[in-house]
């Protein structure tokens, strides 16, 4: 898989080809003194809490009040024109910030890709992106659907994939997996309370 | 638009061409099987109804823990039989159901099964199941699995009662694909 | 706008509000468009989504990672293969796992089988929107057999799943290599046949040409990918901007489009059939033997950790973040849906233009709803 | 006829049957050869399942409708509702009074002297055509409103507008015919193309393309079929119809098809005439009655639409308005300006 580095197979005396080998996983490195995250600190030094290269991934950790100002730098300045993709993890168990939200960017110029990482707790705000990139703005909205992190100032922050009385956030941890009781929450009239029909299995 | 395009625009050339395409087709031989008298072959390796032999089956509850929607439910129990003197403990089968109507075919059961040739298979080369009521007829418990009961094998294929083999649903009578039409 | 002259709203004009869908015949599956109309024209559209959510990532953090990729197959029913890739793309790179050479050309294979699949369904409805009736029959024609060949390798037409994590789980049947072969040389005489019925026809060009225009910046300003984004003039292909498999020891082209319009897509991707005749023929011309497994463990448990992996599905840009935790199942994996990301760019292509421009439009992003809600 | 009993009550009363129970057969059986020849030209087989090979499909269809439940919309206009297939389907059948299809003869000696199998020969013959079949699009309009549906509307807005633009150049290019052949009469035109020697396909065949044209357009048919577009306003003016409603609609839009095709061949390809009818060295042709001429024209453009269906993408609205008022206006009236330059020298028949 050539990626940026290609992965050099070991040569052993007789070169096994690297199918043959047990696989080597990739470990995580300090990526601080990377280019991608120096180009980062000249323009906001205390902007960066930490880096991190996996598989040849750079992640950036950026505290969650500057993420605005670090995607318009790094649209801006850097040159990331494209949002690839902007997402969220759920850690339940992590103490300070429950929520991950992750932003995938991409730079035409050299075809450089880079994640910036924003810990955030329930219920706190993140300012959205859709003023920087317009395709963020579906992408918040499945966001806030799945997870219920508020964007701040984003021009329609509904549900997406849910209906509008769905209550609850189906991609968070503590969702139940077999979905919750759907009918009475919308029509109190049809079904009695409790009943309706569950998400996922039924009986047996 | 210029005059030149214009006059140009009278000569319908183009929707000549494709009129010449459409009747050119027109003379072609159909595509149309008309399925209920000629009925296609599925390939070999085709993932249709499953095929189960219980004695093969070592109760490791492999393809139960393999498959992704869970419709695999297996009940067995430990009997203590004589062999040779030692007394040992055997697995007994009681049931093994599967939910056939809620199946993908997604085939990872039958990879999962350790056995040679392995007990549970989808490759029986036949795929009419269809049922009236879903949550009986389509809830197969070991003794259906084993003689289709409500399951059209394909003309040509033997079903699992006379001993089909995974990787040889038609007993080495393999229907030509090319009897597709 | 290409339309300037529709634009000017007319003095007395009372907008009728209709809602396009989710039972509509045009909206290739359950899609429902909000719309606002001025008489015929369109003043707005909302793409309204959600009528075939499965929560298929919720599904995923129960799965094994083998066990995840039948699911993939339901993303975009159209093009289970490139799914199935790059899922499996993603495992490989969270465990450093090389894929045989073997394995590394069957799997370009499929996929350059399933995106002439996709991109046959694609013709077929998007000229039967625009009123002509007999391409979805030729072209449904040679996609049976595509269908057969992945029949015959698989076992399943439509939901393959096919790769596994460090391979493929079994070898090519012998007489496949010749059948593929077979296909290949006599698909560019058909697709030359569609480009007879069409391309030059001046009913197809009066629908097509001008009509969704978007330039390069907005294109890439709405994360626009796939032949919509090619169509515009960019060129841009997961598959040699990072190549994966064996990409790159391939040889092919990446067409592009110069005006961003409906005919620039159609031109783009029929151009992109033809590329991947030429793929398939390399790759049955180079194929090497050996195995078709890598050496992985029984049981797949990637490292702590985080990866994102992408191919070029048909529809655009499939991606894959995986979030490992160690164990047997994905903590977190989240699609990067290209068909989502590219209907977000509808109301912008539409506004101005006629409802009949709609139905064109939603053909040319060429929109799968299993892929849009998840 | 020396009884006028007879002459003008039991003949007329015989042939009005006939031509109604053969157009309504034809325009019926029309649509099971569409979908035969559809299929035909999309590699599949089409119906073949009603008696042996289908050919009972058109009374199984018709049986169908006929037992269906009609469904009238809750707040639809019910008595314009109802109106709206019959307005559409009366002109489509009236039209074919005038429309020549034989010769005077006597039937293969059946009758003691020869009479007109035609209806009538009404010496306005086109302008009560063309009264008549532009009625039909009142049946469009009432059922698309009447039926309370925003998408009827639209269909029925939108076909409105279409024959009326395509009106215009079908006139014209009728005209082109009038000057060549003197005469408004049906038969006195099929007369005039017998004594010319030469369809007036030849001299006119601008005038005969844009006539097929226009008159594909006042049908509805591809590559104009807008109102009923099936992807845009799911099914045009007939959505809310079912049942009998959707059979008169079904029924009117086929006989209009079969109206146009036989008007087509009466104008410019010489009724029942053979080709070169005065040409000597074709005598052998004559072994041919005329009637089945006239039919094997007639079903050649039948043909035509239905390969039109099987090829063509749509236009839109407003290209189709631009095609009727840019494209044929103009070159019918040069076409018209030709033919009358080329009558007033060569001088056509007095």
């Amino acid at each position: 898989m050539a990626e940026q580095e290609p992965v050099t197979p070991p040569a052993p005396a007789v070169p096994k080809p690297p199918w043959e080998e047990k696989p080597v996983p990739p470990a995580p490195v300090e990526a601080r003194t990377h280019a991608q995250v120096v180009e980062i600190l000249n323009l906001l030094p205390d902007a960066v809490l930490g880096a991190v290269e996996f598989a040849g991934q750079i992640t950036v950790a950026v505290p969650h009040e500057r993420i605005l100002e670090v995607c318009r730098v790094c649209k801006g300045a850097l040159g990331y024109t494209f949002l690839v993709d902007l997402t969220a993890v759920d850690w339940k168990e992590r103490p300070e910030g429950r929520f991950d939200v992750v932003y995938w960017l991409h730079r035409f110029t050299d075809s450089r890709r880079l994640r910036l990482k924003v810990r955030v707790a329930d219920g706190v705000e993140v300012a959205s992106v859709t003023t920087v990139w317009k395709t963020a703005n579906w992408m918040e909205r499945e966001v806030f659907d799945m997870f219920g992190v508020y964007f701040a100032d984003h021009p329609n922050l509904e549900r997406i994939l849910t209906w509008e009385g769905f209550n609850g956030h189906p991609l968070r941890k503590d969702f139940p997996l077999e979905g919750i009781d759907t009918g009475a929450a919308i029509y109190p009239d049809v079904f009695p309370s409790g009943g309706g029909p569950v998400a996922g299995g039924e009986g047996e | 638009m210029s005059l030149g395009s214009y006059l140009a625009s009278l000569l319908p050339i183009d929707l000549a061409q494709g009129l010449g395409v459409t009747g050119r087709f027109f003379f072609m031989r159909k595509a149309t099987i008309q399925y209920p008298d000629v009925k296609p072959v599925p390939k070999p390796r085709f993932r249709g109804m499953f095929g189960f032999n219980e004695e093969r089956c070592i109760v490791c509850h492999n393809c139960a823990k393999a498959c992704p929607i869970a419709i695999i439910h297996i009940r067995d129990h430990f009997e203590e039989i004589e062999v040779d003197g030692k007394k040992k403990k055997k697995k007994v089968l009681d049931r093994f159901d599967i939910d056939v109507k809620r199946c993908m075919f997604c085939g990872l059961c039958e990879e999962a099964c350790p056995t040679e040739p392995v007990a549970i298979w989808l490759t029986t080369m036949s795929y009419e199941m269809a049922a009236y009521e879903r949550n009986e007829r389509l809830y197969y418990d070991k003794e259906r699995l084993q003689n289709w009961d409500g399951v059209q094998p394909y003309p040509g294929v033997v079903s699992p009662e006379a001993g089909q083999l995974p990787n040889d649903p038609t007993g080495g009578k393999a229907a030509k694909p090319e009897e597709r039409r | 706008m290409s339309h300037p002259e529709l634009l000017e709203p007319f003095p007395d004009s009372e907008e009728m509000e209709i809602s396009f869908g989710p039972q509509h015949p045009a909206t290739h599956g359950v899609l429902r468009v909000q719309l606002r109309l001025d008489g015929e024209r369109i003043v707005d559209a909302q793409p309204v989504i959600g009528y075939l959510h499965r929560g298929t990532e919720k599904i995923f953090e129960r799965e094994t990672y083998n066990g995840a990729i039948p699911h993939t197959d339901r993303l975009d029913y159209t093009a289970a293969a490139t799914a199935n890739q790059g899922l499996v793309g993603a495992v490989e790179k969270m465990m450093g796992v090389t894929v045989p050479p073997r394995a590394a050309y069957i799997r370009m294979m499929l996929a350059e089988l399933q995106r002439i699949a996709s991109h046959i369904i694609w013709l077929g409805t998007h000229a039967l929107d625009i009123g002509a009736q007999s391409p979805f029959f030729y072209t449904f024609e040679e996609r049976e057999k595509i269908l057969d060949l992945f029949e015959e390798y698989c076992g399943a037409r439509l939901t393959l799943n096919s790769m596994r994590v460090g391979g493929l789980p079994f070898d090519l049947p012998e007489g496949w290599t010749e059948r593929c072969r077979t296909f290949i040389d006599q698909l560019p005489a058909r697709i030359a046949e569609w480009e007879r019925l069409l391309t030059k026809n001046r009913i197809w060009r009066l629908r097509t040409v001008g009509i969704g225009v978007i330039s390069i910046a907005d294109a890439v300003e709405w994360g626009l990918t796939g032949p919509p984004l090619r169509g515009s003039g960019l060129r841009w292909d997961i598959r040699k901007v990072f190549p994966y498999d064996r990409y790159d020891e391939i040889d092919f082209e990446i067409p592009t489009g110069e005006h961003g319009d409906t005919y620039d897509r159609y031109l783009v991707r029929m151009e992109e059939m033809r590329q991947s005749v030429r793929i398939i023929r390399q790759c049955l011309d180079a194929l090497p033997d050996g195995p078709v497994m890598a050496k992985v463990p029984k049981v797949i448990r990637p490292p702590l950790g985080e990866a994102y992996f992408s191919v070029e599905g048909p529809k655009g840009e499939l991606g894959y973040y995986v979030v490992a935790d160690g164990s047997t199942n994905p903590y977190r994996l989240h699609v990067r849906p290209s068909c989502f990301i590219n209907l977000q760019a509808l109301p912008e292509l539409v506004r101005g233009h006629l409802v009949a421009d709609l139905i064109a439009v939603i053909g040319t992003l060429d929109i799968v709803l299993g892929e849009i809600d998840r | 006829m020396a009884n006028p009993w007879i002459a003008y009550l039991v003949v007329p009363f015989v042939k009005i049957v006939v031509i109604l129970l053969v157009l309504i057969l034809v325009a019926a059986y029309l649509s099971f050869f569409e979908r035969k020849i559809l299929a035909y030209m999309q590699i599949r087989v089409g119906p073949n399942r009603v008696w042996p090979r289908g050919w009972l499909q058109p009374i199984a269809d018709a049986l169908k409708l006929f037992v269906k439940e009609i469904v009238i919309p809750a707040r639809a206009e019910r008595l314009v509702y109802l109106l709206g297939p019959v307005i559409m389907i009366i002109p489509a059948l009236v039209v074919f009074s005038v429309i020549p299809f034989a010769p005077e003869g006597t039937f293969f000696g059946l009758l003691k002297q020869p009479i007109a199998p035609y209806l009538t020969d009404v010496n306005i013959g086109i302008l009560f055509l063309l009264g008549v079949s532009s009625v039909g699009v009142y049946g469009v309009i009432l059922g698309g409103w009447a039926s309370n549906n925003k998408f009827s509307l639209m269909g029925g807005l939108r076909s409105a507008a279409q024959l009326v633009s395509y009106e215009v150049p079908m006139g014209f290019s009728v005209v082109a015919v009038l000057l060549m052949a003197n005469s408004l009469s049906l038969v006195k035109i099929v007369e005039a193309q017998k004594n010319a020697g030469v369809w007036y396909f030849l001299p006119g065949f601008v005038a005969a393309f844009i006539y097929f044209a226009c008159g594909v357009a006042e049908t509805n048919r591809n590559p104009f079929d807008l109102p009923e577009a099936e992807s845009e306003l799911v099914a045009g003016f007939h959505t809310e119809y079912s049942g009998m409603n959707f059979a008169f609609y079904f029924l009117a839009e086929y006989a209009n098809m079969v109206v146009i095709s036989a008007v087509t061949t009466v104008l410019f390809f010489g009724g029942w005439l053979r080709p070169f009818p005065n040409v000597a060295a074709l005598a052998f042709l004559d072994v041919i009655p005329p009637f089945v001429w006239f039919a094997l024209k007639v079903g050649f453009f039948l043909y035509c639409y239905i390969w039109f269906r099987g090829t063509f993408p749509r236009y839109r609205f407003d290209q189709l308005m631009a095609l009727g008022w840019k494209v044929f206006l103009p070159v019918s009236l040069v076409n018209l300006l030709v033919i009358g330059l080329g009558v007033l020298l060569i001088g056509g028949p007095r």
